[in-house]
């Protein structure tokens, strides 16, 4: 039976057109997934339901729900059905929520603005609710306020809000994007459930194919705002008849081809350095609490090697970055590259600076804005005693960005000219332009579309063909870090709990943490004649 | 909550302190001598000298102000030179004056302002929102003497509906006391109530713009619902700020409205003291004034933490 | 990049005043040096297009030449507020959380404690009353409205990762706050001085019109005010020209600085007050 | 018939006790109102008998023997008599005392108490002044018992009684039922403080006040003249309103440029221009209502041209520069502009700089660093500061002063008269400032109130004599 049905739907925001005629359909209890790349209208076709287009814009066509036209519905009728028919949740938990109410008044604020009942007997169905998904009240207490959870809490209240009533129809918006993997893992299980146990029709809008190929009863792959391939999972995977959704797997599942590495010769050693931060004080004489970012941490990347570092969000792995860049002195431990130490005499080391660069994880905070790329990427012979000028500069440019795959005319334009995987190139350009033994990489693939992410991932392993660079890779995605590294460390809580090569860690986890991760990520099938290894 | 409470005291204190240095040290190369000014033109030095030594004006400067603030600490400000009463309770009587003014006045802003933002928010780039804003550009125009002068001149010279000024005083009576503040506290109110609307209006549309916003949304509360039950309470943060900051420019923006509605406020206090060079005068009322905005501030602060759980934890 | 309306409209009242202001170097209808005391309050005629004042000189070029006045000193309050608000804000973000950042935020709250125009009175007390007191009155509160939007802006780019890039390039906070900072934060700094110019304006006619402002010959518009104050009811011109004078450069002013706000940057937040 | 009465005046007196401390504000409330003197000033200037009923003065001139009013008491029921004028005379005069006239003293060598309704003064040396000085208001009797808060609870033997004072708004007085004279028409009396002139017209013309003594603003005067409801009485002061020339130093040493100075200078365009035509113009620092006054305006009459030529034979053919310090009066500030603008016209340009009366004091009248002010010398017949060489203008001239000792010692009317004229001539021929007008004082009452002070020959607003029509 059908629950929702999406037929011939056309959106266009400010004149310009957002969405092509649209059509897909979720019956009750099925859950299907909506997928695509970045900007290809997974979002506006959810809120177009939602009757919650931003202002200026203009829907067609026909969103049928058990048998009404919401495009015809007043907005005074919308208001009763969004919340008690239809439920949402949303990609950023951070901010979903009013940061000024309690847990319970948000919660229970659905359940009271339908029902129109007392203030005590929504609270009790709001405790009910976020019991339900996984907040007790004996340890999350209604009057919690957002600010006092961690992000997968959030969500599971956002959740709670959105089914409070118990709606039909369920659309999720990349709910877990913004979570940790484990997180992600329990967010998901949870959505499942509650959309069989209560019989509700969930559409989910992800660009994870992994997180799809789990969860989804029906898949509905977008491109441009058109409806590229729809069909059940199973057999959408297993036939792909639109090439698009072929190349969007692919890229999902590509593996990157790395050279052997080098015999082991040390490059950078990092000896028991501890990070700690002093937390503000909780009482007014009380002591600060210390906490450690980076606790005791110890290993050695060799020449040439390609070395992982993967860990949950806030384990410490931008703190050793830090560290290893010389940016911050360390409380205990020392860091050498080369046997040179990266911080002495209370102050950064410039000449063992040079050797190492870093690329970072948002091409679009990277870089000065103002500034031609001719600039930007030769900030770092800043570190030289005596910089390259004229047509030597220009040579050294050119050869960056030649071999990042750019071209040389390139170092005119601005920054706004380029495209995410653009600029990442840039900034590996920016890191290649000393020539360094090191270059550091902190999430810098994160930030990508899939397919922008493989050719950057390729990009790598073709740089370090080229030149004698070594990697310390850092990411959170287990699977990336799998396909491009030689060696891995995992990181908990600051420490480093197993460390290895790669194959051997991922083939056969030592680790308890370790082993969580692996499970919690999902699988892609392996299908299609697509060799695959995760 | 307590913790952030403490800070903010701390630091409070160490501002006054400052406050009390700068204002002293200011206020004391004053050029020109109160006795010599007390005395005018035909008096004699020896004269001048015995009024110097009986103001206690012959002490030396650091004497002076250790007195002066140990004074003040127990609520002894001392004794004016010129008017020969002690200088608290003259503050006293005056800031019945300037203190309901200017609290009258905020309430006026306020009851303008908040409407006033609030519905040109929500008809965002309507018609109505438009002559909201073209209101308040004018309205920030405005010099508040300017209209002063102009309000006087309509409702009390032409129109003789207020009296041009003064105040009869607080015995006889609560309304005579209030219409005597009416003119002046629309003066002062009009222009901070056009600044205070601007930042109402852009504060609530910047939270309409946020996450939380369309969650409130997809629960099912209309635009005005999302409004007043989610983004009103968020965008009181910059107006609180806002609020507290005007607080400050109404007490002291008074000395000028004073003078124009010959209102017995601080602000014409300080006018006097300072051309009388009765300089304990200038010292304690600054000093007061100081110590009310950095109150209200503390005040501001606090509210903060009221509105906003996020602050009552971390600082 | 589409100029908004207000731009227009708010840059065209404030080249016209501006405009005026440097012509009264040149040429003014009338000398204003000269009085007449017999042509006094005329209304608004053919040979005084803004009739005259008590002392008979002609409004028109008393308006031109205060312009010049309110233009000078509110530019001028701008420029130290700018000048020493926008290093102190750069110097507290390069060392937050510091001593140093504390000691300039507090010293900023401190000012800000101080109601201004009482400030502005004891400052001229000291001095004595004059347009150069004036500017500095003025200026010393717009020192702390730099400083701390520098600061919020300054912070907000020091955690961007362009300047982790310059840091790991071992720039020196100084050098990248110069390279980095100051240029990104330009545009704000550009519609705040807008903002606090047209207070500037606002605050010299307040202070002129209690007598601590530019003092004759020099005109002023906040004197022309306190001038004309006791003749609105016989000559309403004297008291209604200099008052709209500041309205129409005020309003000028504050739509260029919204206009400007929404042309160079739709997200900048600026202080207001 | 009304019995109440509003009356309004511009600055607010600091404390209530007229003995000491120079504000003319304080007399203006307490004067004649609530204390009284020995001697006392009437409207027209002359002096008549106060609390003293009649005295005799020896031949010598060198004691006066004062009989006192019997049956006169202070408002706090205690008694008036001879111990109370020698407390207060020598309380005047006393080394450490704060009367900001104590040189009207000076010449009191003692004051002894006959019995109790008499009292005799011994000089050191004869002073024809002596009436006319105990008739100040630095000179009216206070009791010991009451001294102490005299500033704020004045406690006089006056025909009005202190009542309330709301700092910063008003003084409020009430009829003294006790009083030893004619009572009071009115049964209370207010007092209200209006400094800024556009408040003031606002006030009156809304009938915030009834009188207002003293009215700010000139200009208005015209709207109040044609108003019904208002009547305005123009009077005189004793204030001779000069421009004041620093004579120590150069260029204004140089009598060629006074004169340039005092002929560059129109005065009817500054009283025009400033006052709105009220006041008199005058070429001599004497108050031209005073029957020993000499008119030598035409001394220095308005003559650009004579004025430049003066400038050319001193020496400044191309003009100088100098500096004019205004304190806050407007008849300083505006007819400072004025001036400026004259004097530019012949080639002396001026770098005004307004100053607070505290300073004004401090920096030009006690450091003398000026090298031009305007300022009103109210006291009356004070033509002797032209004996004073340390006066702030700075005038030196052995004649003139000794010709004031002499004065000071005559008691011959008609010998005083012809000093006086004398002294006038000299000054105005040696152009030791540019004399401008005597100020005038306007009053706006409404209509039907009468017996108000036309002329105000000490500072005063005596409410005794007034009454509704
Ligand atoms: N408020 C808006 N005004 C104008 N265009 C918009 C607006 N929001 C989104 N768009 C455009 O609509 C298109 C579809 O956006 P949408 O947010 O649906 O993409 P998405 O598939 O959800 O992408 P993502 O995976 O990045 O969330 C994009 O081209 C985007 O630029
Ligand atoms: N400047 C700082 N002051 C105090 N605590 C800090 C600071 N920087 C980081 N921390 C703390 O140190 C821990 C490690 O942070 P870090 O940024 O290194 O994590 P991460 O692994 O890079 O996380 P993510 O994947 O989210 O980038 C966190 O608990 C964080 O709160
Ligand atoms: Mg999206
Ligand atoms: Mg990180
Ligand atoms: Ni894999």
């Amino acid at each position: 039976m059908t629950l929702l049905a999406v037929q011939g739907l056309n959106v266009s925001i400010r004149a310009v057109q957002i969405l092509h005629e649209v059509t897909l359909e979720v019956a009750a209890g099925e859950v299907v997934a909506i997928t695509g790349e970045s900007g290809s209208g997974k979002s506006m076709t959810a809120l177009a339901v939602m009757g919650l287009l931003p202002d200026r814009s203009m829907a067609t066509g026909r969103v049928v729900l058990d048998g009404a036209d919401l495009l015809a519905l007043s907005e005074a009728q919308m208001c009763s059905i969004r919340g008690r028919d239809i439920g949402m949740v949303f990609q950023e938990p951070m901010t979903a929520l009013n940061p000024v109410q309690t847990i319970g008044a948000q919660v229970a604020e659905t359940i009271r603005i339908h029902e129109g009942i007392g203030k005590a007997q929504a609270w009790t169905r709001a405790r009910d609710m976020l019991a339900r998904v996984g907040l007790p009240e004996a340890r999350f207490p209604l009057t919690r306020y957002p600010h006092e959870l961690s992000g997968g809490q959030r969500q599971r209240v956002v959740i709670a809000m959105a089914i409070a009533l118990r709606p039909k129809l369920l659309i999720a918006d990349e709910p877990t994007t913004a979570l940790d993997v484990t997180t992600q893992a329990h967010i998901l299980d949870l959505l499942r459930d509650l959309a069989s146990e209560f019989g509700m029709g969930l559409l989910m809008i992800t660009h994870d194919l992994a997180v799809v190929a789990q969860m989804a009863d029906r898949i509905v792959v977008m491109q441009k705002g058109r409806v590229a391939e729809t069909g059940p999972t199973a057999q959408l995977f297993a036939a792909m008849k639109h090439p698009y959704t072929r190349a969007l797997f692919a890229a999902s599942a590509h593996r990157v081809n790395l050279p052997p590495a080098p015999a082991p010769v040390p490059l950078l050693q990092v000896r028991g350095v501890t990070r700690t931060y002093r937390q503000p004080r909780r009482s007014l004489f009380g002591p600060r609490a210390v906490v450690d970012a980076v606790a005791d941490v110890s290993f050695t990347l060799h020449k040439g090697e390609r070395l992982g570092l993967v860990g949950e969000s806030g384990c410490g792995k931008s703190t050793l970055t830090r560290a290893i860049l010389g940016l911050e002195d360390v409380q205990a431990g020392e860091i050498t590259l080369n046997g040179a130490p990266v911080w002495s005499a209370n102050r950064s080391n410039l000449a063992v600076r040079r050797q190492m660069q870093v690329v970072f994880q948002d091409p679009y905070g990277s870089f000065n804005p103002r500034h031609r790329v001719s600039r930007l990427i030769t900030e770092p012979f800043h570190l030289l005693p005596h910089p390259p000028q004229g047509e030597v500069r220009d040579a050294a440019i050119a050869r960056a960005l030649t071999d990042v795959g750019l071209s040389p005319d390139d170092a005119h334009k601005y920054i706004h000219e380029f495209s995410g995987g653009q600029r990442q190139r840039i900034a590996i350009a920016r890191a290649l332009i000393n020539d360094p033994d090191l270059i550091v990489f902190d999430e810098a693939v994160s930030a990508l579309d899939v397919s922008v992410r493989a050719q950057v991932l390729d990009l790598l392993a073709d740089l370090c063909r080229k030149r004698p660079l070594s990697y310390l890779f850092i990411s959170h995605d287990l699977h990336v870090v799998h396909s491009v590294t030689d060696r891995v460390m995992v990181m908990q809580a600051g420490r480093i709990v197993e460390q290895g090569v790669t194959e051997e860690v991922f083939g056969n986890p030592q680790h308890a943490y370790t082993k969580t991760l692996l499970a919690a990520a999902p699988r892609l099938p392996e299908i299609g004649g697509i060799s695959h290894v995760t | 909550m307590i913790r952030y409470t403490a800070t903010r005291l701390i630091s409070l204190c160490i501002s006054l302190i400052v406050a009390s240095l700068v204002i002293f040290t200011v206020v004391e190369v004053f050029p020109g001598d109160p006795a010599a000014y007390m005395l005018g033109v035909n008096a004699q030095p020896d004269t001048v000298a015995a009024l110097r030594a009986e103001l206690g004006l012959d002490m030396s400067r650091p004497a002076r102000y250790l007195a002066w603030v140990s004074g003040m600490v127990q609520g002894d400000f001392g004794q004016s030179y010129t008017y020969r009463t002690p200088v608290s309770q003259m503050i006293m009587d005056r800031i019945w004056v300037s203190l309901p003014l200017a609290l009258f006045a905020l309430v006026l802003t306020v009851l303008i302002a908040f409407p006033a933002g609030i519905y040109a928010a929500s008809r965002r780039g309507g018609a109505g929102d438009i002559g909201v804003m073209g209101a308040t550009q004018l309205g920030v125009a405005i010099p508040n003497f300017w209209f002063a002068m102009i309000l006087v001149l309509i409702f009390a010279i032409h129109l003789r509906w207020f009296s041009a000024g003064g105040f009869p005083g607080w015995d006889k009576g609560l309304w005579p006391g209030i219409k005597a503040l009416i003119l002046p506290a629309v003066a002062l109110a009009l222009p901070q109530a056009a600044i205070l609307s601007r930042v109402m209006r852009s504060s609530l549309l910047d939270m309409l713009g946020e996450d939380f916003i369309r969650t409130a949304r997809a629960k099912g509360l209309s635009r005005r619902q999302a409004l007043w039950r989610h983004a009103l309470r968020n965008a009181m943060i910059p107006v609180l700020t806002i609020i507290g900051l005007q607080f400050s420019f109404l007490l002291a923006g008074g000395i000028v409205i004073e003078q124009v509605f010959f209102l017995p406020g601080l602000g014409r206090l300080i006018f006097q003291a300072i051309s009388a060079r009765d300089l304990i005068v200038v010292e304690s009322v600054v000093m007061l004034l100081v110590f009310l905005v950095i109150v209200v501030n503390f005040a501001v602060d606090i509210a903060y933490a009221a509105v906003d759980p996020r602050l009552r934890v971390r600082r | 990049m589409t100029v908004p309306r207000g731009l227009i409209a708010g840059a065209g009242l404030a080249i016209l005043f501006i405009a005026g202001a440097l012509l009264s170097f040149l040429w003014t209808p009338y000398d204003i040096l000269t009085l007449s005391i017999p042509d006094r309050l005329q209304p608004p005629s053919a040979a005084h297009w803004l009739g005259t004042d008590h002392l008979g000189r002609d409004m028109l070029s008393m308006v031109m030449m205060g312009a010049r006045t309110s233009i000078a000193v509110a530019l001028l309050a701008v420029g130290i507020g700018m000048g020493l608000g926008v290093p102190l804000g750069l110097w507290a973000a390069a060392r937050r959380g510091s001593l140093l950042d504390e000691v300039i935020m507090r010293g900023n709250d401190l000012i800000f404690a101080f109601p201004s125009l009482v400030i502005a009175i004891l400052i001229t007390a000291v001095f004595g009353a004059g347009a150069m007191n004036a500017i500095i009155a003025i200026g010393i509160f717009n020192i702390p409205v730099f400083a701390r939007l520098t600061r919020g802006a300054a912070l907000s780019f020091w955690a961007r990762d362009f300047i982790l890039a310059a840091r790991v390039s071992g720039k020196s906070p100084a050098r990248i706050s110069v390279e980095h900072i100051l240029p990104n934060i330009a545009n704000l700094m550009i519609v705040q001085g807008t903002i606090q110019f047209s207070l500037g304006i606002l605050a010299e006619a307040a202070l002129s019109y209690i007598g601590l402002g530019a003092q004759p010959p020099m005109a002023s518009w906040g004197r022309m005010l306190a001038d004309a104050q006791t003749l609105v009811s016989i000559a309403p011109h004297v008291a209604l020209v200099p008052g709209f004078a500041i309205i129409l450069l005020v309003l000028g002013l504050n739509l260029m600085g919204d206009g400007l706000r929404d042309m160079l940057d739709p997200r900048i937040r600026v202080a207001r007050v | 018939a009304e019995t109440n009465i509003r009356v309004a005046m511009q600055l607010e007196p600091p404390n209530l006790d007229p003995t000491s401390g120079a504000a003319q504000a304080v007399d203006s409330v307490v004067y004649s109102n609530i204390f009284e003197g020995l001697t006392r000033f009437m409207s027209d200037g002359s002096v008549v008998p106060g609390l003293a009923e009649s005295w005799e003065i020896a031949a010598d001139g060198l004691t006066y023997t004062f009989k006192l009013r019997p049956g006169v008491m202070f408002h706090d029921g205690t008694t008036m008599d001879a111990e109370d004028v020698k407390f207060s005379l020598d309380r005047a005069r006393a080394e450490d005392s704060t009367n900001a006239q104590k040189a009207l003293f000076a010449s009191i060598a003692d004051v002894t108490v006959v019995d109790p309704l008499t009292v005799q003064l011994t000089l050191s040396a004869p002073n024809g002044a002596m009436l006319f000085n105990l008739a100040w208001g630095d000179a009216v009797i206070v009791a010991p018992e009451s001294i102490a808060d005299i500033a704020t609870k004045p406690i006089g033997t006056g025909a009005f009684t202190f009542t309330n004072w709301v700092q910063g708004d008003r003084i409020e007085i009430a009829r003294n039922p006790n009083y030893w004279g004619t009572p009071a028409a009115m049964e209370t009396a207010t007092f209200r403080f209006i400094s800024d002139p556009t408040a003031a017209f606002a006030a009156v013309m809304a009938e915030d006040v009834d009188v207002f003594v003293g009215f700010p603003a000139p200009e208005n005067l015209p709207q109040f003249e044609a108003d019904p409801r208002f009547q305005v009485l123009v009077g005189n002061t004793e204030g001779e309103t000069i421009l004041a020339m620093n004579n120590a130093r150069a260029p204004f040493d140089n009598k060629l440029v006074r004169q340039a100075v005092a002929h560059a200078i129109d005065r009817q365009a500054i009283i025009d221009g400033a006052m709105y035509g009220i006041g008199t113009p005058i070429g001599t620092h004497f108050a031209p209502h005073n029957p020993d006054y000499v008119d030598l305006t035409g001394l220095s009459n308005f003559d650009p041209e004579k004025s430049k030529a003066l400038l050319a034979e001193a020496g400044f053919a191309d003009g100088f520069t100098t500096t004019l310090k205004l304190p806050p009066p407007s008849y300083a500030r505006r007819g400072g502009e004025i001036i400026a603008a004259q004097l530019r016209a012949v080639g002396i340009q001026t770098e005004i700089e307004n100053q607070e009366w505290a300073q004004w004091l401090e920096t030009t009248f006690k450091g003398k660093d000026f090298g031009l002010t305007i300022v009103s010398h109210t006291e009356p017949m004070d033509i002797g500061i032209y004996a004073n060489p340390d006066y702030y203008f700075g005038y030196n001239n052995p004649d003139l002063q000794a010709m004031m000792t002499t004065l000071t010692s005559t008691t011959d009317p008609a010998a005083r008269s012809e000093m006086w004229k004398q002294a006038q001539t000299v000054i105005a021929e040696d152009f030791v400032n540019a004399y401008l007008f005597e100020l005038a004082v306007p009053t706006v009452a409404k209509a039907g109130i009468e017996g108000l002070w036309l002329n105000q020959p000490t500072a005063a607003i005596d409410l005794t004599g007034v009454t509704w029509l």
